[in-house]
């Protein structure tokens, strides 16, 4: 389980987050919504430890991992899709997707399992060329790729959709669902495409202006309501 | 609609102003103070530190081109040393013929060309007994073959690490070739047995104020030049070149001639250094283009601080001055120091001496570097 | 000195019966040794020589090594260690006061050369013979010397020595006055030929004065004008395997300056003026290295070199990543200060060895079994020391190739350049890995240290030697490409190495420098340039 | 003052450091033993160590610094003719004066610099004399192979002069030049074996600095020895073969005016004085000291120039240069060695040594007599008749 | 807005943008394969299909970037790209969005409008170029219509993802290019923010010849009207016509749109 609570965080003078909590529980996918610019990509920085907390406290199944360096994050169950793709250029959508499994043994880092393959079939094909030749919205699946591959806990999605066609976006719905009701995962998902959102998240944050302005339970809160927050 | 957006940003603040000619009056009255008070004065100043200085301002003139090109323009050069050896070995050729059957062989030639058993002049000293001939030479030498090679390399999209070691090969090559005593321009010894400027004798200290005022006059110049060129738009481009070229090729401009038209300026200022350095440290040798000492020249810049113009120039005065202080003082220990200072200046002065001033600045004021996040704008939308 | 041979042969078929029958040499022999009329001294030579018994063989041995003393009742001593064997008495016993070794100067020593290598040719070692024979045909065979060799062939039974004792003969005999003697070697040296024997070929063509052939034989001329030909296509096929050889060889030597920075530069993109210290660094331990096994185990002293790898690989390591923790880790993604930076650490790397070893060069010496070389083709010399330069930096190749292409290090060290953040969110300890990476490309570094201490000087300008050049090969080939650092070392080296034998060595090197310009205008990314989107 | 301040003006960095180091260190202990013997003139003398930096331009600069700003009495230094040229002016103008200690190329004469270092005429053309002699092996072809700079160049020129007038024929001579530390001899050894087998050769080497190493092991690879090819070399003393490995080298020669392995008082008492004071001051690798030509010709260059200043009392250029004149010393060369009276240069012996495999030489020819000078050497034309300044 | 012609275009056939037969391959792979496509003046076109279909290239090819293995591509019936270099092209009149923004980062806002502001882009009007007030109101204007009005001196790496979007899109704008070409302009942006996009491109449509790829169907759809959509896949067409015949199309729902 994840939890936040009151991370403040500043790029030079600018505060870009004020004192944002939440908690996302294993099983759960926690949907964080907002107009650009308002601080979600700063907070899941934050979270996977990229940029440093100025002020409050991020745990992980219990264990304050507020100073800990995104690698042992990453260690400990936490993946991330950031915003941009951020895949390895040149390596090889084969080696790209092995640096997925960077935290787990060398035995088990072996073989790539099918399932990514069968997901996105496309990175099968492509399996030997770098990735930075990839297309965008290639590069995006293989972002998503390589962090399942990490077996996490918690996996971080920014903006996951960006870029990409619609009969994938349907296929990574499923998976995120999928992933969900496994249970043993919580989702973190940063999306602009409200409707993606709408329909995967069990939770809803909205953020303006680098404050959490509304939340609750998906069931519980209208998409009225939801919309209205994110109203220019 | 907005008053302050500029049309064109000022040359220079008020202050800057101000200082600029503080300091070059100052600097202007250091001959002064060499002639007409004798030595043991109080306000006398010694011929050694007359010197040190005109030198010091021939290297800051080297470092402000250089800067220009690799400041602004992100174009890393490890080959200026070699526009600065040619600019003056151009000079050089005009004070070798100055000096007339003077020499040790009382021939015309000069003594090496006679020891080596050559007749008469190759065709490349042609008319190098004209002092303007020379000085046009000093600009069009060094000039020409940036030109020349920046084009080749600059259409070829030659960039960073590459450039640089290509840069540096050139510099290379032409050093060999220099040292060639075969090549005609006196080899390893190269040029040196001075004896007279335009029928002037070139240690008399007049002469000596005389190419010292110069030689300030053209790093004040320069300096006002670069100032012009980086704050005009085509400055702003150039900047553009360093940070992203091939959105500045997308929206419709052709780095090709920006490149090369600063590059060229660059290599001619250099040239002009160098061709003021020669006469004052009697000396050109084709130890002027080795790899090290271009090398050096970006450490002048990047310890004042690359892309301010103004720093290159502290720089290059920081960096030599340093450098005659500890080789007299610390005659064993000075290169840990200056080693020293090279990585202390990298690791904890990011913008190099000038930066520091302006970070302490910042913290005078209270205001940080970066402005905030203007989230009202966003509201008014 | 052809003279003095005659003397010896004669006096060696006279003696040959008498061989190991004395005891002691004639004090009178002796004693022209001890003086400094160079004349006397090298008939004084001669005349021992002849003798051709155990102690003669002693006491030329010692006057070659620089062991022969002379006393100051003008007497000599070959003296091993402490005590001194008199062969006028045949006596040993402890030195004297007042000893001072016997002057050797060339003209001496090849007169010692020459007559122990006659001797040797009668020696009942095979070894011995067959050495004796190469030296002297190497060397050429004088008509004076003829007798010796004629004599040896009599008695020689080993094929191969024959062989080549015959050869030896035939260009003796090619002074002989007969015609037909003269043709016989003629054509038997067509195929042993060297390129010795030109200038006597050559003359053989020549005209006289008066217009006449020097080599009155028609016949004989154009066997000798065929030999001719046959010795020069020998020789410019020999020249260019041994260009092809030395460009290999000279490749060799880049590479293993560059490889390191293949990596720090390559790989990390650390702009690295102190790599050419980090090759001074292991240069220097070599150093060490050799200083302790001379004290301690001086038995094993040949195999220092072998003790001087890991150890040298470990202290640029230690030194690297001393370096990357202090300095190059707050540099990442500012790749320009990184030269600044380094070219700072360069200079106190110099100053300190300076400081601690002195200005001047140490000696390195290179083991006994890296002296000499195999002769191909007749005259090339193929160096051991290069030939095992040749294979260690192929070792050193595949290894940092196996190390970055197979192992997961390798992987984690590629992500990590490539997207340092993103590595770090995958779960690579990144900074361990930059700290590692960096350790490797100096302990590579120093690797290449203890290869260059094997054919330069170890002083602390050795790194300032190659730096240039191993920028220019690792761009040449490509930032971050292995096989380019490779393809651009060796080829820099067979280029280098044609041209200059056409331009000479100065404006070889010019040319070189205008190439490498001139290629990068056509691959502005270096020989292996990675394409496409992924470079951007 | 009660001082005497006399300056040391030697690279103690850069390339040049590792060949003029061991000079600033000499110059010091002979101002010591000076001092030691009450200084001159009463005064004790205080020596102005700077770094040049193996940098032309600086080396002026730091003249300039020594005689205008520290105002030291003499100048002690340089190595390379570079950096002589390069301070020339400086003295010249200051009218100062500057012992400069190393075999150079002559065809200069200034009133302000004294040459204790040889002439060609004091080394190289005595050393190629030798290699034709039947004691040098009777060389009939030479390989006249050197650095790319004035000093070899002048050399080879002064000795193709030479050769010619001994009838050696273009043909029979070769002559080959590298870049300053070329590293890779291979190539060229492969020539000097290929031009060899045309009859006895003899190569002569003005290669200078770090290049020696590397062509010395390649001579040793290719399997060359002094006995096939004896090599004479102008650039190598005792502290460069400090670094080299001598094994393979034994017997090639050198030609200077002094070596450690002169035997007599002079020399015995100014070796052991050497290492006692390398050893006193921790010099690096004080065990290993040694002595060179350049160092004793620095060594006899201060003496003289005290001597002179007792003679002419008084400091001043002037005085102090016509007392030089005549000026005579014991020097560890085992010779007297006397200013001569018109040319700022010494008469020198001439010694060849072979290399020894304890990195020493063994003399094995020297003149009987000191040799002047002849810094206008009669085999460049136009030289006729400047004997003097 | 400019004239839609500018001196030396010649669209007097009526399409400012003729592909034919197109083909780019990289080490084999065929990322275009024989693509023909117009696009006339003035019209708006939607470009949509499967990642790696080859839209990104296509847009390479007309500026410039990737050089086509075979084919042609003419921009109005004189000017022939694949002989033009991309400042050449850019001049000539196309501008281009890139899928990543991309601005000059260490320039301020303002700095960035100015650069992509049309004129003489030669080194020596450059080096003497003063702003004139019109086009300060000029850059002002575009200011406020992507609302960065006020962050004028803000330098642009600082810009949040979607703030970049918008400033690439300004210049864009100053450059007054004949042929827009944006390449996935909406992706990061929010729904709101998308709306605004959508309805600048209806406003600009018939000023400029747009062409516009994206995978946001809404968006697509309220730009497209009635105008063509084409389909890529595997590096060419595969349909082209209104949105919701495209949409409806079989084998566009198999390959992009899904079930
Ligand atoms: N490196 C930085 N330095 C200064 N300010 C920054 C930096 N990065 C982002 N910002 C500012 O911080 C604020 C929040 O940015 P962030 O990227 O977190 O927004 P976001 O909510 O992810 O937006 P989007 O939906 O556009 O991705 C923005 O106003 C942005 O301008
Ligand atoms: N340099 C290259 N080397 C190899 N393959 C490449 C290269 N550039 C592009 N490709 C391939 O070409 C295909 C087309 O890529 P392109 O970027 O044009 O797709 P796209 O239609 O823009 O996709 P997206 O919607 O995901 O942005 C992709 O399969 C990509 O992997
Ligand atoms: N004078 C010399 N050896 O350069
Ligand atoms: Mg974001
Ligand atoms: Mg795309």
């Amino acid at each position: 389980m994840l939890q936040v609570e009151h991370v403040n965080q500043y790029y030079g003078s600018s505060h870009t987050l004020r004192g944002v909590s939440l908690t996302v529980e294993k099983g759960q996918c926690m949907a964080l919504l907002g107009r650009n610019g308002v601080g979600k990509t700063t907070l899941l920085k934050c979270l996977m430890g990229v940029l440093p907390v100025a002020r409050g406290k991020v745990s992980w199944n219990g264990r304050d991992i507020t100073k800990l360096k995104p690698h042992q994050r990453a260690r400990a169950g936490i993946a991330y899709v950031p915003q941009g793709r951020e895949i390895f250029a040149r390596l090889t959508v084969e080696e790209n997707l092995t640096m997925g499994m960077a935290t787990l043994s060398s035995r088990e880092a072996a073989t790539i399992s099918g399932e990514v393959y069968e997901l996105f079939p496309v990175l099968k094909e492509m399996k030997h060329r770098r990735g930075g030749d990839l297309s965008g919205g290639q590069q995006q699946q293989l972002a998503i790729a390589r962090a399942m591959l990490q077996k996490p806990g918690l996996i971080i999605l920014d903006e996951p959709t960006e870029g990409i066609q619609p009969s994938i976006i349907k296929d990574i719905g499923r998976v995120i669902r999928m992933l969900r009701e496994r249970g043993d995962m919580g989702i973190l998902l940063c999306e602009q495409y409200f409707d993606f959102a709408h329909e995967l998240a069990d939770k809803f944050v909205v953020m303006s202006r680098g404050e959490v302005v509304a939340s609750g339970d998906a069931a519980e809160m209208g998409e009225e309501h939801v919309r209205r927050h994110l109203a220019v | 609609m907005n008053a302050r957006i500029a049309s064109r940003k000022s040359l220079f603040s008020r202050r800057a102003w101000t200082a600029l000619a503080v300091v070059t009056m100052v600097a202007a009255a250091l001959p002064l103070l060499n002639l007409v008070f004798p030595a043991g004065h109080a306000l006398h100043i010694s011929s050694y530190v007359l010197g040190l200085v005109a030198k010091f301002m021939c290297f800051a003139l080297a470092a402000l081109a250089l800067d220009l090109v690799w400041g602004y323009t992100g174009i890393l050069s490890l080959g200026h040393g070699l526009f600065f050896a040619l600019g003056g070995y151009a000079h050089g050729m005009y004070l070798m013929r100055a000096i007339g059957r003077d020499g040790v062989y009382q021939s015309h030639l000069p003594d090496f060309m006679v020891f080596l058993d050559w007749k008469e002049y190759p065709w490349y000293w042609a008319m190098t007994d004209n002092f303007w001939y020379c000085m046009l030479l000093v600009v069009l030498v060094p000039g020409v073959l940036a030109f020349v090679f920046g084009y080749f390399a600059f259409r070829s999209r030659i960039k960073g690490v590459y450039f640089s070691i290509i840069t540096q090969a050139l510099t290379y090559a032409a050093m060999l070739l220099f040292f060639r005593n075969d090549t005609g321009f006196g080899g390893n010894n190269g040029f040196t047995d001075f004896k007279r400027i335009l029928g002037f004798d070139i240690t008399a200290p007049a002469t000596r104020a005389v190419l010292y005022i110069v030689t300030l006059a053209f790093l004040v110049g320069a300096l006002v030049l670069c100032r012009w060129i980086v704050t005009s738009r085509l400055g702003r481009v150039l900047q553009g070149v360093r940070d992203s070229e091939s959105r500045l090729m997308f929206i419709g401009y052709d780095p090709l001639w920006f490149k090369l038209f600063v590059w060229t300026l660059s290599a001619v200022l250099c040239g002009i250094a160098g061709a003021l350095y020669v006469p004052q440290v009697g000396i050109i040798n084709p130890s002027e283009m080795s790899a090290a000492n271009s090398i050096e020249m970006v450490v002048w810049v990047a310890i004042g601080g690359r892309g301010t113009l103004v720093g290159p120039i502290v720089g290059a005065f920081t960096v030599n001055g340093l450098k005659s202080w500890f080789t007299a003082s610390f005659p064993d220990l000075w290169l840990f120091a200056l080693g020293l200072l090279f990585i202390l200046v990298t690791l904890f002065m990011r913008k190099g001496i000038l930066g520091l001033f302006e970070d302490l600045k910042a913290l005078r004021r209270k205001t940080p570097a970066d402005a905030p996040v203007e989230e009202k704008s966003k509201e008014a939308a | 000195m052809a003279h003095l041979l005659r003397i010896l042969a004669a006096s060696l078929i006279l003696g040959f019966a008498a061989l190991s029958a004395h005891a002691a040499i004639d004090p009178n022999l002796l004693k022209p040794l001890a003086g400094d009329d160079p004349d006397a001294r090298i008939e004084a030579v001669a005349r021992i020589a002849a003798l051709a018994n155990d102690d003669a063989r002693k006491v030329l041995q010692a006057l070659k090594d620089d062991s022969l003393y002379t006393t100051p009742d003008g007497g000599v001593l070959v003296v091993t260690d402490d005590s001194g064997w008199n062969p006028a008495t045949g006596a040993t016993g402890p030195l004297p006061d007042g000893v001072d070794g016997v002057v050797v100067n060339n003209r001496l020593r090849g007169a010692v050369d020459g007559a122990l290598s006659g001797m040797a040719l009668l020696s009942p070692d095979v070894a011995q013979r067959r050495a004796a024979a190469e030296a002297l045909l190497e060397r050429g065979v004088s008509p004076e010397q003829l007798l010796l060799v004629t004599k040896a062939l009599a008695v020689e039974t080993d094929a191969g020595i024959r062989a080549t004792l015959q050869s030896a003969k035939a260009v003796a005999d090619l002074q002989s006055p007969d015609a037909a003697v003269r043709k016989a070697a003629v054509l038997a040296l067509a195929d042993t030929g060297t390129a010795s024997l030109r200038p006597q070929l050559q003359a053989m063509l020549e005209k006289n004065a008066d217009g006449s052939y020097a080599e009155p034989d028609g016949d004989l001329r154009l066997a000798a004008a065929n030999t001719l030909n046959e010795i020069d296509s020998r020789v410019s096929r020999a020249e260019f395997v041994g260009n092809l050889f030395y460009g290999l060889s000279l490749g060799s030597v880049l590479l293993l300056a560059a490889l390191g920075l293949a990596i720090t530069f390559g790989l990390m993109g650390i702009i690295n003026m102190a790599h050419g210290e980090l090759l001074m660094i292991g240069a220097y331990t070599t150093y060490l290295v050799q200083a302790v096994f001379r004290q301690y185990f001086p038995g094993a002293l040949d195999w220092y070199l072998v003790a001087a790898l890991p150890c040298a690989f470990f202290v640029a390591f230690a030194v690297g990543v001393l370096l990357e923790r202090t300095v190059i880790r707050w540099l990442y993604g500012r790749p320009l200060e990184t030269l600044l930076a380094t070219w700072g650490i360069s200079l106190i790397l110099m100053q300190s060895v300076r400081t601690v070893f002195g200005a001047q060069n140490v000696e390195v010496a290179n083991p006994s079994w890296m002296a000499g070389g195999v002769t191909v083709m007749g005259s090339l010399v193929l160096p051991y020391s290069r030939i095992a330069i040749i294979i260690f930096a192929a070792l050193v190749v595949a290894a940092v190739w196996l190390i970055l292409n197979k192992t997961r290090l390798g992987l984690f060290v590629r992500a990590v350049m490539q997207n340092r953040r993103m590595a770090d969110c995958v779960g690579v300890p990144t900074s361990r890995i930059d700290m590692m990476t960096f350790g490797l490309g100096s302990g590579i570094a120093g690797l290449g240290g203890v290869a260059l201490s094997q054919i330069g000087n170890v002083g602390p300008d050795l790194g300032q030697a190659y730096i240039v050049d191993s920028f220019m090969v690792v761009v040449l080939g490509g930032v971050g490409q292995l096989a380019g650092t490779v393809i651009g070392a060796l080829g820099l080296g067979e280029v280098n190495k044609f041209l200059e034998p056409v331009a000479g060595a100065v404006l070889g090197k010019i040319a070189i420098l205008v190439f490498i310009i001139i290629f990068i205008q056509r691959r502005p990314q270096g020989m292996f340039a990675l394409k496409g989107r992924s470079v951007e | 003052a009660d001082t005497i301040k006399v300056g040391i003006l030697h690279s103690l960095s850069g390339t040049m450091a590792i060949s003029e180091t061991s000079l600033k260190d000499v110059a010091l202990m002979t101002i010591d033993e000076i001092n030691a013997k009450g200084g001159v003139m009463g005064k004790k003398l205080e020596a102005v160590v700077v770094d040049p930096a193996s940098n032309w331009p600086l080396f002026a600069e730091k003249a300039r610094q020594l005689v205008s700003k520290d105002k030291v009495a003499a100048v002690f230094g340089c190595w390379t003719s570079v950096s002589r040229k390069s301070v020339l002016p400086v003295f010249k103008e200051t009218n100062s004066l500057l012992f400069y200690p190393v075999q150079y190329e002559g065809e200069e004469l200034e009133k302000n610099v004294f040459y204790t270092g040889a002439a060609p005429n004091q080394q190289a053309i005595p050393a190629v004399e030798y290699l034709m002699s039947k004691d040098g092996g009777g060389a009939k072809r030479f390989v006249l192979l050197g650095t790319d700079y004035v000093y070899p160049r002048t050399t080879n020129k002064i000795l193709r002069a030479f050769l010619k007038s001994k009838g050696v024929k273009d043909s029979d001579i070769q002559e080959v030049y590298t870049p300053f530390g070329h590293a890779d001899y291979q190539t060229i050894v492969a020539n000097i074996k290929k031009f060899s087998a045309g009859g006895k050769t003899a190569v002569v080497s003005t290669i200078n600095g770090d290049s020696n190493v590397p062509f010395y092991k390649e001579l040793g690879n290719a399997g060359l020895k002094a006995t096939d090819v004896p090599v004479v070399a102008f650039s190598v003393g005792e502290e460069e073969l400090r670094g080299v490995d001598t094994k393979p080298l034994l017997g090639h020669l050198a030609a200077w005016n002094y070596f450690e392995s002169v035997k007599n008082p002079t020399n015995a008492s100014f070796v052991k004085k050497w290492k006692a004071y390398a050893a006193a001051k921790k010099l690096p690798n004080a065990a290993t000291a040694v002595t060179n030509d350049p160092m004793e010709a620095t060594y006899v260059g201060i003496h003289m120039w005290a001597q002179a200043v007792e003679k002419a009392k008084s400091t001043d250029t002037d005085k102090v240069i016509a007392a030089m004149a005549g000026q005579t010393f014991k020097a560890p060369s085992g010779y007297t060695l006397t200013m001569d009276m018109t040319n700022h240069h010494l008469h020198k012996p001439v010694m060849i040594g072979e290399i020894k495999s304890d990195g020493q030489f063994s003399v094995v020819w020297k003149t009987k007599e000191p040799v002047r000078a002849q810094p206008w050497s009669p085999f460049i034309q136009g030289n006729e008749g400047k004997q003097k300044l | 807005m400019s004239a839609l012609k500018r001196e030396g275009l010649d669209t007097t056939h009526g399409a400012i943008l003729y592909l034919s037969d197109i083909t780019v391959s990289f080490d084999g792979f065929r990322a275009i394969n024989k693509l023909n496509l117009d696009i006339s003046v003035g019209e708006l076109r939607c470009i949509i299909g499967p990642n790696g279909a080859g839209k990104t290239t296509m847009m390479d090819v007309i500026t410039g970037k990737t050089r086509p293995t075979s084919g042609t591509a003419f921009f109005g019936q004189n000017y022939d790209l694949a002989t033009m270099t991309e400042y050449e092209i850019a001049h000539a009149g196309i501008g281009r969005k890139f899928q990543r923004p991309t601005v000059f980062e260490q320039h301020t806002v303002f700095e960035n409008l100015e650069l992509a502001m049309k004129m003489d882009k030669r080194v020596r009007p450059t080096l003497f170029a003063r702003l004139t007030s019109e086009q300060e109101d000029k850059i002002a204007s575009i200011l406020r219509l992507i609302r960065l009005n006020g962050q004028e001196d803000r330098l642009a790496g600082l810009l949040s993802h979607g703030q970049k979007q918008w400033l690439e899109i300004g210049m864009l704008l100053m450059q007054e290019p004949q042929l827009i070409l944006l390449d996935e302009p909406v992706a990061g942006m929010s729904d709101a923010e998308t709306a605004r996009t959508a309805e600048l491109l209806n406003e600009l449509r018939g000023k400029h010849s747009i062409m516009v790829v994206e995978h946001d169907m809404g968006f697509v759809t309220e730009i497209a009207q009635q105008g063509k959509v084409t389909v890529l896949h595997e590096g060419s067409v595969l349909a082209e016509g209104r949105m919701d015949q495209v949409q409806a199309d079989e084998r566009v729902i198999d390959v992009y749109l899904g079930r």
